[in-house]
């Protein structure tokens, strides 16, 4: 155990640059990773860590050039590969498992063929065996019937189940080194664990080095040993995992702990006043084709009920695909309910007017959850900006020009930017400029679906502070839609719980975090692990403790009871909130 | 190197276009010879002092007539490229904005103009408006449009997912304002790239018109013209077909090479963006 | 599949439907009509009379129209006024010639394109892209007919190796009938080429900028399985969309190429009837052509779950 | 051993394999003359000749020619030719079912009509015409629209056309639509006894004919060039070059090639302006410069060379730029631009229009050349609708069906080109005038007055260039154009 079976020295990754001829991403990395070890790496977004992890397998970008350092595997300095030696190194000695699972499998092949190919290439194993090993190996990841599912094709999975075929085929070939690039970023957290799980109980029982890198930094506590902190291409400190996160030397790390999404004990809940929208019975249905010209109605959204008051937070989570997004739209008139009434202070938007519905919508604002493509690429910040007070003949042009001028200063974005485009601007600023094109008209409500799960962490906590500062000055009521229970934690006041196009849950805050009741909602609450703690006292990983919900109810989980009847039931007696902590049942009565 | 290739791309393609451009002004102001009107008694003469790319069929002066038929030839390319890339552009991003069954509606009648051939397209349009500069540019322009009009169609099935544009309409903004606004300027990078491509084709879509006998009518002179007239005479006069052909391949590539530059310079994966 | 087949059959009817209303008008439109092109200089007012009687061109638009559809439906293209055969064996006669060709030159280009632009992406902005991006660019600089005459001297005239006219079935001439396909074969598949390398180059650049790509380099595949197996199938896909448009494109009518040749094809046929005002011919060429193109695009279609399991039909 | 075969190249393929059915072009014409013969054939100069019929009477009247038919005749099917396959042959031009597109020629419409046709023993017939006709006999052996005898099998049952069965020294072979047409060497072939002339005498076939139909001329220079076809129709202006392997031998054809002028437009209408046309043109540079000198300028419709050219058709317009000058102010012109239609389909036509141009813009007279494909310029020209045209008459085989042609009221048919009713009475007269003499005095006369009115400018009749193999022995070219392969051998 003397020799490290990695050992990376002053790594120095570098892009080329017009200004400066040479620009580097990794500066001076260095680390050591022992056999059966494991290794996180975490940073903010463009630290340079999926370029650590691509140079280990010499898969950089064309123009990215390693203008330093060594990296010394099994005794060979890495850098000194041929291609040829690449290549015999690739998938047995070292393997990748990628961020994306959408599209790190091959659209066009077999589940079988691409589990196959890597051991009959590299292995030179028989085809009958080889499908022999697979199979076990689908089985080892839980994928259910594997057998059927050799035969199908990549995009008839989801992506929790793509992640697991993405490591049964890096694992295949057992690795000696297995290196992980945020590799379940994408997925909702109870898939998000489950696949995390099965990754470290892999590299256990192979005895496989791992390097994890990911920007979670309470993953990277429950899941690894060691870490190391990237910052702009610097590493800024490593250790064990337990030292570096409870008791940071560095100030980076600190900030990015500091970032984390909390709860803040000393809010109180607004006062209930009359709602200003609210959904009575709203369901959606999507038309799917069937053979020649025949439809099918696919129900999204089931009956679903709640209000909203003005500046309150609802949140409503869930799994991905549970109609959140699809609820939202909706809402905003882009869909056109099958059932249903949205009553937007007393009057319903599903049977007003033109007219009115044009001057709801401008009372009703949009925050969508990618900057990037919500933003027209082409128009500048402060048209962007502007273009939502166009249909206010209210205004003249220099009212016009003020509103937009504050509206960039209320997000911290004044001066100059007003001229930039969209893609000259961080991530954090998009968000900000969404925000403030929303805010411009001063409107009543504002939707906001997933508007920080683009960020990292550090940017993420930029924005939600100015939203939930926004909301105090302005006191709009927020439709806050999010699968990151931490985000939601911090800003919400009640929470809806939606599965699979049913409302499941609902309560406030305080009532659906501390004391759920339904079998999902508990379930995603515990699914990931989470950082307490702060500066002084250092921080720890914990799973929520969750006290045992009520055991006489039959919830209603629509898995297993899909087509019986349901119905929210209050668990508790009212408290002094507008609508009780209620959750699904079976309606025995029905 | 890498980066010298695309810079290759950028720098032949200016220079070459630029230089045909220049020809074309130049042919407008001034040509050494009547362009139209030659010497009957100099017939085919071959490269010489007073004539240096030599005379044609009826004494005209070739190196007049290729500096008069750049004028010609880039314009006609030039109004060919803007007719389809204005009406094509129109009914793409109209009918894929709108959908539904105008949309199936119009695919079919442009799928009827694609199978149309483009032959019996010129001569109608000849035959209506009578041999003419015109009536090159509206056949060749007709029969791009189709191909026009499913690019634009497609970007815009493409961009109506985009969020912004759902942000827009949820903006409560109108359907014009939308697709004036949002989606034409987000069409143009894919189309200014089609486009001069579609200028390359119709510099030799004229000269295949001009074999048919319906090209741009003559005395004008344009290079596909001459090309096409020089092939019958090559053993007697090689000069009739090299420089018109060397001509129109040298305009060709400099404007492949400022298309690919264009793509590239447009690819929002080139400027660093994201 | 099927029903998506019978489906796409039907909607095909509509184009067909105004394909034929368009160039039924369009043809009548042109000044000069077949009885005129037969006289040419004589004088016979009589005659012009009785000929025009006699091919029915004496009636109104519609009536003829109506009577030449009802005919078609009944599987009746109507005769040549030229030479008075039945239409539909004109069409059987030509087009086997065109078919041929055009599919022997496509699949040239296809098999000289595609890796060409495969290896232009794999080594992208190094010298074997750069000299195919330029061969292809100087390629698609020349037009069709000049690379036909330049073929002919080159191969019929000076050197004399092949016949420079002249067309001999594949399935009854054999080999013989090679030797006349290689020059217009070779001047379709040169300027076919360029636009196919290009296209396959771009989307193959798109493809192996994608992560799975870069699985397959880290599961240490070779460069070779990389590229035939994991990025052809999923870069054609665009190509194959090109593939489908020029292959309408030309079937309905090399008509430059087959002059050039000397080739008894569909394309000459069409423009020799267009030029001798032939209208039952011209009609029937066009609702030829029609259906082709949607047919060749109908398999175009049907081909592409081949390469990309995620299209359902 | 098999007999060589003769390979040359046709711009078009025969519309139909039969003489005058439906339609016609010259390839049909070629393919007539090699596997058909009539009772009479034309000599090089137009005159007439024996063929089919040994010898014939006219009676006084005009009216009723009784033929004398020759003997050892067979057609290709071996049966021996009698006076019945050629009164079916006639009867079945003149049957309107049977298409025939010569039947104008028969039926009075436009030449001779046949008012019946009699086999008086299996070796005479007598044909008797409704009015005397002094152009029938040369018409039974002109190259279009010869009175073509065939046996019935050349059609079916049903009457269609299956292949014509003649008596020529050639038979039909194979046909392969838009490639080439296939003539087969007749071994049953009896030849005349006379010395070959023209489309008379001796016809020996040496060699298999196969006509190969190459449309674009560069390509067939290409064919011809490099062997593969041994005889090309060359493009004037571009003929082949110099070569070991083969010889460009000039033919003086009779096709007509004219500038013709509306004389229903107002600018156009005024003798004075045409005049200054004709004046403005230096005609024999403008020959010199369209054929490379291969021909003359010549002013009259009676083309060179044959029978009834005499030195006065040789008197026509002179360059004057002078008088033109005075001529064009007389007619008030003021620069006023005048269209030369024209086509590109035959370069000989455009090149007219192109030089003609090129010369009346130097006296002032601005035209502008517009190109229209050709099926358009056949309808302005049948319409009467241009200003001025360059225009080809292809070629007639009497100066009177061409002055026939070109005169006419132009309310009537639009497509003529001259009107003066004085010029018709001459012309009328001449269509029962049988002494060459008086013909040729008529000729000289509607000559005369053509110039006078100037209503349309004859300039020059085609020479032919025709790229011949050496290879083959004993071409010989003719005033009409159709090469014609009996007695040419080849090696
Ligand atoms: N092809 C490229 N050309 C130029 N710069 C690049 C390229 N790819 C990455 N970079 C730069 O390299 C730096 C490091 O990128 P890297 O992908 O390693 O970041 P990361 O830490 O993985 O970020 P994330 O958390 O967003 O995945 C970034 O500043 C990025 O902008
Ligand atoms: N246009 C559509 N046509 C048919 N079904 C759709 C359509 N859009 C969404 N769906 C389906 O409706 C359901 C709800 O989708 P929705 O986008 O609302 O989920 P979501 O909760 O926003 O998920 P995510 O967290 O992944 O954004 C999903 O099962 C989805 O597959
Ligand atoms: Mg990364
Ligand atoms: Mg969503
Ligand atoms: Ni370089």
């Amino acid at each position: 155990m003397n020799q490290p079976l990695l050992s990376v020295r002053d790594l120095t990754i570098a892009f080329p640059c017009p200004e400066q001829g040479s620009r580097a991403v990794v500066k001076r990395v260095g680390f050591d990773l022992a056999q059966g070890q494991s290794l996180a790496i975490v940073g903010e977004s463009g630290s340079g860590k999926t370029m650590i992890g691509k140079a280990l397998l010499g898969l950089l970008p064309d123009a990215a050039t390693v203008s330093g350092g060594s990296a010394v595997f099994n005794g060979r300095d890495l850098f000194r590969n041929t291609p040829a030696d690449w290549r015999a190194l690739r998938g047995t000695e070292i393997g990748m498992v990628f961020q994306e699972p959408m599209v790190s499998l091959n659209p066009a092949f077999r589940i079988g063929d691409q589990l196959t190919e890597g051991l009959v290439c590299r292995r030179g194993i028989g085809r009958a065996e080889a499908r022999a090993l697979a199979l076990a190996m689908l089985e080892r990841v839980l994928v259910r019937n594997p057998k059927d599912c050799m035969q199908r094709y990549p995009h008839e999975f989801s992506g929790g189940m793509r992640q697991r075929i993405m490591l049964a085929a890096v694992m295949l070939l057992k690795p000696k080194l297995l290196i992980a690039d945020e590799p379940t970023t994408a997925l909702d957290c109870v898939v998000q664990k489950e696949v995390l799980d099965l990754m470290l109980e892999l590299t256990v029982q192979e005895g496989t080095a791992l390097i994890f890198v990911s920007h979670n930094l309470s993953l990277v506590a429950e899941y690894t040993e060691r870490v190391l902190v990237m910052c702009r291409g610097d590493a800024v400190e490593t250790g064990p995992v337990k030292q570096v996160l409870s008791r940071p030397a560095h100030d980076y790390t600190l900030k990015l702990l500091d970032a984390l999404p909390k709860r803040d004990p000393d809010a109180v809940p607004p006062p209930p006043k009359p709602p200003i929208l609210e959904v009575r019975g709203l369901t959606v249905d999507y038309e799917a084709r069937e053979g020649w010209f025949g439809k099918r109605q696919v129900r999204a959204v089931h009956p679903a009920s709640f209000s909203v008051s003005p500046g309150e937070t609802l949140a409503i989570v869930g799994e991905s695909g549970s109609g959140k997004t699809t609820l939202t739209k909706a809402i905003l008139g882009l869909l056109k309910p099958s059932g249903g009434a949205i009553l937007f202070e007393g009057k319903d938007l599903l049977t007003a007017g033109k007219e009115e519905l044009r001057s709801a919508r401008r009372r009703i604002q949009m925050v969508f959850q990618d900057p990037y493509s919500s933003l027209d690429p082409r128009m500048e910040v402060g048209a962007l900006v502007a273009e939502g007070l166009r249909l206010d003949d209210s205004l003249n042009r220099f009212e016009r020009e003020a509103r937009v001028a504050k509206a960039l200063e209320d997000v911290q974005l004044g001066g100059a930017y007003a001229k930039r485009y969209i893609h000259e601007l961080s991530g954090g600023q998009r968000q900000r400029v969404a925000i403030a094109r929303a805010l411009v008209v001063r409107p009543d409500i504002i939707i906001a679906d997933e508007p920080v799960s683009a960020l990292d962490v550090t940017v993420q906590k930029q924005v939600l502070d100015i939203l939930v500062q926004l909301q105090d000055t302005y006191g709009f009521a927020c439709l806050l839609i999010s699968h990151d229970l931490g985000v939601v934690e911090q800003v919400s006041d009640r929470v809806i719980v939606m599965l699979r196009g049913h409302v499941v849950e609902e309560g406030t805050r305080d009532e659906v975090f501390d004391a759920p009741c339904h079998p999902y909602t508990q379930r995603l609450l515990q699914a990931v692990p989470e950082l307490y703690g702060n500066r002084e006292e250092g921080f720890r990983v914990e799973t929520r403790k969750l006290p045992p919900a009520r055991g006489d109810l039959r919830y209603f989980q629509p898995e297993v009871d899909g087509n019986q009847a349901r119905k929210l039931v209050p668990l508790r007696p009212a408290g002094t909130g507008a609508a009780p902590h209620r959750a699904a049942v079976v309606d025995q009565a029905a | 190197m890498k980066m010298s290739f695309k810079r290759i791309n950028l720098v032949v393609g200016v220079l070459f276009v630029g230089v045909v451009v220049l020809l074309a002004l130049a042919g407008c102001v001034y040509t050494p010879y009547d362009p139209v009107d030659g010497d009957l008694m100099a017939k085919y003469g071959p490269p010489s002092a007073e004539h240096w790319l030599g005379t044609d069929e009826f004494g005209r002066d070739v190196l007049s007539r290729i500096m008069a038929g750049a004028g010609v030839s880039v314009a006609v390319s030039l109004g060919t490229v803007l007719f389809a890339t204005i009406s094509g552009t129109a009914i793409g991003v109209l009918t894929g904005y709108l959908g539904g069954w105008t949309d199936r509606v119009v695919m079919i009648f442009l799928e009827s103009l694609m199978a149309f051939p483009g032959l019996l397209l010129a001569l109608g349009i000849m035959a209506i408006i009578g041999p003419s500069k015109l009536g090159v540019v509206m056949a060749l322009g007709l029969a791009y449009t189709p191909s026009v009009a499913r690019i634009a169609r497609a970007t815009v099935f493409s961009l109506r997912q985009r969020d912004f544009v759902i942000a827009s309409q949820a903006m409560g903004n109108s359907g014009l304002w939308t697709v004036t606004r949002h989606i034409l300027p987000n069409c143009i990078a894919p189309l200014i790239i089609f486009s001069t491509s579609l200028f390359g084709s119709a510099l030799l879509s004229e000269s295949a018109l001009s074999f048919l006998g319906l090209g741009v009518p003559p005395p004008a002179p344009t290079w596909g013209g001459m090309l096409s007239d020089g092939r019958n005479s090559m053993e007697q006069a090689v000069w009739l077909s090299i420089f018109p052909g060397a001509m129109i391949s040298f305009a060709l590539l400099g404007i492949n090479m400022l298309g690919d530059a264009v793509r590239d310079l447009l690819d929002p994966r080139m400027k660093g963006a994201h | 599949m099927l029903s998506y087949a019978l489906k796409r059959i039907v909607m095909a009817l509509p184009t067909a439907l105004i394909v034929s209303l368009l160039v039924f008008v369009m043809i009548r439109l042109i000044p000069g009509d077949p009885v005129t092109l037969m006289l040419h200089d004589a004088t016979d007012p009589a005659l012009v009379q009785e000929m025009r009687a006699s091919l029915g061109l004496d009636q109104s638009m519609p009536r003829q129209f109506l009577s030449w559809s009802g005919k078609v439906l009944r599987g009746d293209l109507g005769n040549s006024v030229k030479t008075g055969e039945p239409v539909l064996e004109l069409i059987v006669q030509h087009f086997p010639v065109t078919a041929q060709i055009v599919l022997a030159a496509t699949l040239l280009s296809c098999l000289i394109a595609i890796p060409a632009g495969m290896v232009a992406a794999w080594r992208q902005n190094r010298w074997p892209d750069l000299s195919i991006v330029a061969g292809a660019i100087v390629l698609v600089s020349i037009p069709s007919f000049w690379v036909g005459i330049m073929l002919i001297w080159l191969f019929g005239v000076k050197l004399n190796w092949l016949p420079t006219f002249g067309f001999e079935s594949v399935a009854t001439g054999g080999w013989a009938a090679l030797q006349y396909m290689v020059l217009p074969v070779i001047a379709i598949t040169l300027t076919e080429i360029a636009a196919l390398s290009r296209m396959m180059r771009a989307s193959t650049i798109d493809v192996l900028r994608l992560e799975y790509i870069a699985h397959a380099r880290a599961k240490g595949l070779p460069e070779n399985r990389v590229m035939l197996r994991h990025a052809f199938p999923n870069a054609f896909g665009p190509t194959l969309t090109v593939i489908g448009l020029v292959l309408g494109h030309l079937l309905s009518g090399a008509a430059v190429t087959e002059t050039v040749f000397t080739l008894p094809g569909i394309g000459r046929l069409l423009v020799e009837s267009i030029y001798a005002r032939d209208y039952p011919v011209v009609q029937g060429c066009l609702l030829f052509v029609a259906l082709l193109y949607v047919f060749v695009n109908l398999v175009i279609d049907l081909l592409y779950p081949l390469f990309d399991p995620r299209i359902k039909l | 051993a098999e007999l060589p075969e003769i390979r040359v190249a046709e711009a078009f393929d025969t519309p139909s394999s039969m003489p005058g059915h439906r339609s016609r072009n010259t390839t049909t014409d070629s393919i007539t003359i090699h596997v058909a013969e009539s009772l009479v054939a034309l000599r090089n100069d137009l005159s007439v000749a024996p063929m089919l019929a040994d010898s014939w009477k006219v009676s006084d009247d005009g009216k009723t020619y009784q033929f004398k038919l020759r003997g050892g005749v067979t057609f290709h099917n071996g049966a021996p030719m009698t006076s019945a396959e050629v009164v079916w042959s006639l009867n079945r031009m003149l049957d309107p079912k049977g298409e025939s597109y010569c039947r104008n020629q028969y039926d009075g419409s436009k030449g001779a009509k046949v008012a019946s046709v009699k086999a008086t023993a299996p070796d005479a017939v007598t044909i008797t015409l409704a009015q005397p006709n002094a152009l029938f006999l040369q018409q039974l052996g002109n190259v279009q629209c010869p009175m073509a005898v065939l046996h019935p099998s050349s059609v079916d049952a049903q009457g269609k056309w299956v292949k014509p069965v003649g008596t020529g020294p050639y038979s039909f072979g194979e046909w392969r639509k838009g490639q080439y047409i296939q003539l087969r060497v007749y071994p049953g072939y009896a030849p005349r006894a006379e010395a070959p002339s023209g489309m008379a005498g001796a016809k020996k076939p040496m060699a298999h004919i196969r006509m190969v139909v190459i449309p674009d001329t560069s390509a067939q220079k290409a064919a011809f060039m490099s062997g593969q076809v041994d005889l090309i129709v060359a493009d004037g202006e571009n003929p082949p070059p110099k070569g070991p392997g083969w010889n460009v031998v000039v033919e003086q054809d009779m096709d007509a090639n004219a500038l013709l002028m509306q004389s229903k437009d107002p600018l156009l209408s005024k003798p004075e302006f045409r005049r200054a046309v004709a004046l403005s043109l230096d005609m024999p540079a403008l020959v010199k410069t369209l054929t490379n000198g291969n021909t003359v300028y010549n002013p009259s419709l009676v083309p060179v060379g044959t029978l009834n050219y005499t030195p006065a058709h040789a008197a026509g317009y002179a360059k004057n730029l002078e008088q033109a000058a005075k001529l064009l102010a007389a007619s008030g012109y003021k620069g006023e631009t005048i269209k030369i239609q024209t086509t590109k389909r035959y370069p000989d036509m455009y090149r007219l229009a192109v030089v003609a141009q090129n010369m009346l813009g130097k006296t002032g007279i601005k035209t502008e050349v517009e190109v229209l494909e050709w099926a358009t310029q056949v309808t302005n020209f049948r319409e009467g609708r241009f200003q001025m045209m360059a225009f080809t008459y292809s070629s007639r085989m009497d100066p009177a069906i061409m002055y026939g042609d070109v005169l006419g009221d132009k309310a009537v048919t639009p497509m003529s080109q001259w009107t003066n009713p004085e010029a018709s009475r001459v012309l009328a007269g001449l269509k029962a005038e049988g002494d060459p003499a008086k013909r040729k005095a008529a000729f000289e006369d509607l000559h005369k007055r053509m110039i006078a009115d100037v209503p349309m400018l004859h300039i020059y009749n085609s020479p032919v260039l025709i790229g011949v193999s050496k290879k083959l022995k004993g071409f010989e070219p003719w005033p009409y154009r159709r090469p014609r392969f009996f007695n040419v051998s080849k090696q």
